[in-house]
């Protein structure tokens, strides 16, 4: 935790403006450069940065570590299902469900967006929870402590 | 010694991967073998068949989806061997 | 050699991977260890991803409804790497994980110090 | 640039319920792999796991019946077919060896349900069965593909997840271990995305067929290349795969581990990388390529010392555990040879002996868990006269160690008799007596074990063994294990000739 004034204030300006980079980056995935994993590694780096700032306390207060562990898995399950589905669906010849849509817009590529969603997801929460078992040793820690 | 057996290593390892290089098609040539009808494929179909116009999310994300179901699994069985190391044991969600 | 100096990305690749494979058999420290797979990973992936260059076309992204008039680069080994570079930094994660814990057990992460304590 | 592309055509007309087996299992096993760090209770994770994994075996055994009526099918996983999306081919080899590892895995979690908890800490066991099952679903993609990147990803979930259940274990010789074995691992699969660059670059396509397809037509000119990138498959799948001397990372890795990993490890996990390497020699390049360079001779030389150094280095070990992990480098030295002696029956047999070492040294690795866990102790001479606490074990292990050694009807004795008609059958009749040797060596650091186990009781006076025999049903899993074994011993022609009919080699 830091106790300098100037970077927790420079990180509360900055904080909002990566994290919708980052989220920017995942939902774009299909139209720009980018996708699930480089998005992901950018809201990854913006809750490490929000919990090297302010502390252990603050964000399991805010980020609770066993929602974030069922967030990751629910959205790899997520991944399986629909992945599943399409492969299946490809192999009986069932038609695509949502169509590619009008190339271009945001709401294109069949499940292409939202499995970056979730792919950005996995990796934002695993590059956190990495970062912080190499920190601390534990991702608990506001809970032992008390 | 050890500093000498190592370089000299290195230095046949190279020489072996050089002598592939010699054979390998010029950089930025059109006309390469790698550069064949899966790649125009990919490039002419990629919209209409899935709809997205950033080629390279077409190919990992549609046609080669499988490649990234198991790279996510990848992150997760490294996040899983990591807690696996590092975690320690007895805190407090665990009981 | 003149195939050498027209392919220089390659050349610059293998002798990248040849530094990172020296320093995995040199180092006994284990974070440079990590560093030097790390040096051999980049490389390979340097390596693929030249391989998909071809001189004068766009990257592959189709901007404004209709494919280029100049042509794409090839798109496929780009997409490969990208999963190659997940993996990479997943095990390097566990790697430096592993030593984190190797340093709380013996106290130094020097290989071979490590070996001579023979600790149980 | 105009290039044309004929389709492989695939036989595959009508839509049949059993072909979606491969990809199911993959996904079942992974997905409930995502499931299992959110349980808790004991029970509920071993009826989980034992479920899922009961379930994947009996869809394995549908499928081998289905290749058995039908013939070897092609899967593509998608909307596109094969030289554009990921395809999995499943012939008779690949439904044998996946459902061996489904069965095997199934027992092993089995037998871990009695004695796990012993050697881990009880917090880790939901992330151990988790790894596991990501370590199962990955060792069959790695089997079931017929994509050589598809294949690479693969064996980096495997690679981190037995990485993984080496270090459950909290001790520092398995933290030691399991770095030396990530470190050395990640060399090889270095090695190996090298040469799907230079194959790449060589043919443009990822799909072996495919790439088999344009490697003969390009192949003019690129001897170099091609020579190149078998040698470093071949490396880098061996380390994986502890070819001898490479094999340094085994016996620290194998012999710390938990015994259920240790067995999973032993009989799994360095099988797969040697089925892709098969595959690499057989279906992308080709017997008309790779008998044309020396690598076959030299995985012959390479199986050879492994097959005499890795016995010798058995002989000098003192703990029990790390001498059957040298004895499984042995082993994994006549697989090499086999493949090394580069035709049809040698091939054959290198399947079968995968087979029948999965099945043998699961239970040996097993036996001596519960010799370890039975009684505290670990070196060899320790164990004198504890065929009168353990009886029921130590006769498992016997039988075990028997097939081993290459005692008639037992599958060992299969794959050794069978190996030397094949290197008759080229005209190495030098073969043999390495053959005859290695067997010895078997010999000399088995029967030790065995006979003063069940007669050594010049020293049990003032040893204490911690208790009685296990209880029957502990013991269970084992039992059905080496029952197995001699089945396939029993019926080894069967079996040969169904492998025979899905081989690569014509």
């Amino acid at each position: 935790m830091m106790k300098s004034s100037i970077v927790r204030h420079i990180t509360s300006l900055l904080l909002p403006f990566v994290q919708i980079f980052g989220i920017y980056i995942m939902l774009f995935g299909h139209l720009s450069p980018g996708g699930g994993f480089a998005g992901g590694s950018i809201l990854g780096a913006s809750l490490i940065l929000f919990r090297f700032i302010y502390g252990s306390e603050a964000t399991d207060a805010k980020f609770k570590a066993t929602y974030m562990m069922r967030l990751a898995l629910v959205s790899l399950m997520m991944y399986g299902l629909i992945k599943g589905y399409v492969f299946v669906s490809a192999f009986l010849g069932w038609h695509s469900v949502i169509g590619t849509g009008t190339p271009g817009t945001l709401l294109s590529g069949g499940f292409i967006m939202p499995l970056n969603v979730l792919v950005g997801l996995v990796v934002a929460i695993t590059f956190y929870f990495i970062a912080v078992l190499f920190e601390e040793g534990d991702f608990n820690n506001a809970n032992t402590r008390q | 010694m050890k500093a000498l057996l190592a370089s000299i290593l290195t230095l046949t390892f190279i020489g072996f991967l050089l002598l592939a290089i010699v054979e390998m098609p010029a950089v930025g040539s059109d006309s390469s073998i790698m550069h064949n009808v899966v790649m125009d494929k990919y490039i002419e179909d990629a919209m209409t068949d899935t709809g997205a116009i950033n080629i390279v999310s077409a190919i990992i994300l549609d046609y080669r989806a499988f490649d990234t179901f198991v790279e996510a699994s990848v992150i997760f069985t490294a996040l899983i061997c990591i807690m696996i190391v590092l975690k320690r044991s007895g805190s407090h969600d665990e009981k | 050699m003149q195939t050498l100096v027209n392919n220089y990305m390659f050349v610059g690749a293998v002798i990248m991977f040849g530094i990172g494979f020296m320093i995995l058999l040199l180092h006994n420290n284990l974070i440079k260890k990590i560093i030097g797979m790390n040096i051999m990973d980049t490389s390979v992936f340097l390596l693929f991803v030249s391989l998909g260059y071809i001189k004068g076309k766009e990257a592959p992204i189709i901007v404004g409804g209709e494919i280029s008039k100049m042509g794409y680069v090839n798109p496929l080994p780009t997409g490969l790497m990208l999963t190659g570079i997940v993996v990479a930094v997943s095990v390097t994660a566990f790697m430096l994980a592993l030593t984190i814990k190797l340093n709380d057990m013996y106290g130094t992460i020097e290989l071979d110090e490590i070996q001579k304590m023979r600790g149980r | 640039m105009t290039q044309t592309l004929t389709l492989i055509s695939h036989t595959n007309t009508s839509t049949n319920f059993i072909e979606l087996v491969p990809l199911l299992s993959i996904m079942l096993l992974m997905m409930s792999a995502f499931v299992m760090p959110l349980l808790k209770k004991k029970h509920h994770i071993y009826g989980g796991a034992i479920g899922v994994l009961g379930l994947t075996g009996i869809l394995q055994l549908l499928n081998v019946l289905h290749i058995n009526r039908s013939g070897a099918y092609t899967f593509d996983i998608g909307h596109f077919p094969a030289p554009f999306g990921i395809m999995l081919k499943i012939g008779e080899v690949e439904s044998i060896i996946g459902l061996l590892f489904v069965f095997v895995n199934l027992m092993i979690v089995w037998y871990a349900y009695f004695s796990l908890e012993k050697e881990i800490k009880e917090n880790r066991v939901s992330f151990f069965h988790t790894l596991n099952l990501l370590l199962l679903a990955s060792l069959l993609g790695i089997v079931y593909t017929n994509d050589i990147f598809n294949g690479f990803v693969f064996l980096e979930v495997s690679t981190l997840a037995a990485c993984g259940i080496i270090v459950v274990k909290d001790k520092k010789t398995n933290i030691k271990a399991g770095i030396k074995y990530l470190i050395l691992s990640s060399l090889g699969s270095g090695l190996v995305l090298m040469g799907i660059a230079f194959v790449y670059s060589l043919s443009g396509h990822l799909s072996m067929s495919y790439i088999h397809e344009a490697l003969l037509e390009n192949m003019a000119g690129k001897h170099n290349t091609i020579l190149i990138s078998i040698i470093l498959f071949t490396i880098g799948l061996g380390i994986k795969g502890a070819m001898f001397p490479l094999h340094i990372w085994l016996p620290d890795a194998h012999a710390s581990a938990p015994s259920p990993s240790s067995a999973i490890l032993s009989a799994l996990v360095i099988k797969a990388p040697i089925l892709f390497l098969i595959k690499i020699y057989y279906v992308v390049f080709g017997m008309a390529i790779i008998g044309e360079t020396v690598i076959l001779d030299l995985v012959l030389l390479f199986g050879v010392l492994g097959m005499i150094f890795g016995s010798l280095f058995a002989r000098s070990q003192t703990e029990l555990k790390r001498m059957i992990a040298y004895s499984s480098v042995a082993q994994m030295g006549y697989i090499f040879f086999a493949i090394g002696l580069g035709n049809k029956l040698g091939l054959i047999m290198a399947v079968y002996h995968i087979i029948a070492h999965a099945l043998t040294k699961s239970s040996l690795f097993l036996a001596a868990g519960s010799f370890i866990e039975q009684t505290g102790f670990k070196t060899i001479d320790e164990f004198k006269g504890i065929g009168k606490e353990m009886p029921v074990t130590l006769g498992i292990f016997t039988i075990s160690a028997l097939s081993m050694i290459g005692i008639p009807v037992l599958p060992g004795f299969i794959s050794k008799w069978n190996l030397a008609m094949a290197a008759i059958e080229i005209d190495k009749i030098y073969l043999l007596i390495i053959l005859l040797v290695s067997s010895l060596l078997n010999a000399g650091y088995y029967f030790p074990i065995i006979i003063n186990g069940y007669f050594g009781e010049d020293n049990l006076d003032g040893k204490i063994f911690r208790s009685k025999s296990k209880p029957v049903k502990t013991l269970l899993p084992l039992m059905i294990l080496t029952i197995l074994m001699v089945l396939a011993g029993f019926f080894s022609g069967s079996i040969i000739t169904f492998i025979e009919r899905g081989i690569y080699l014509g």
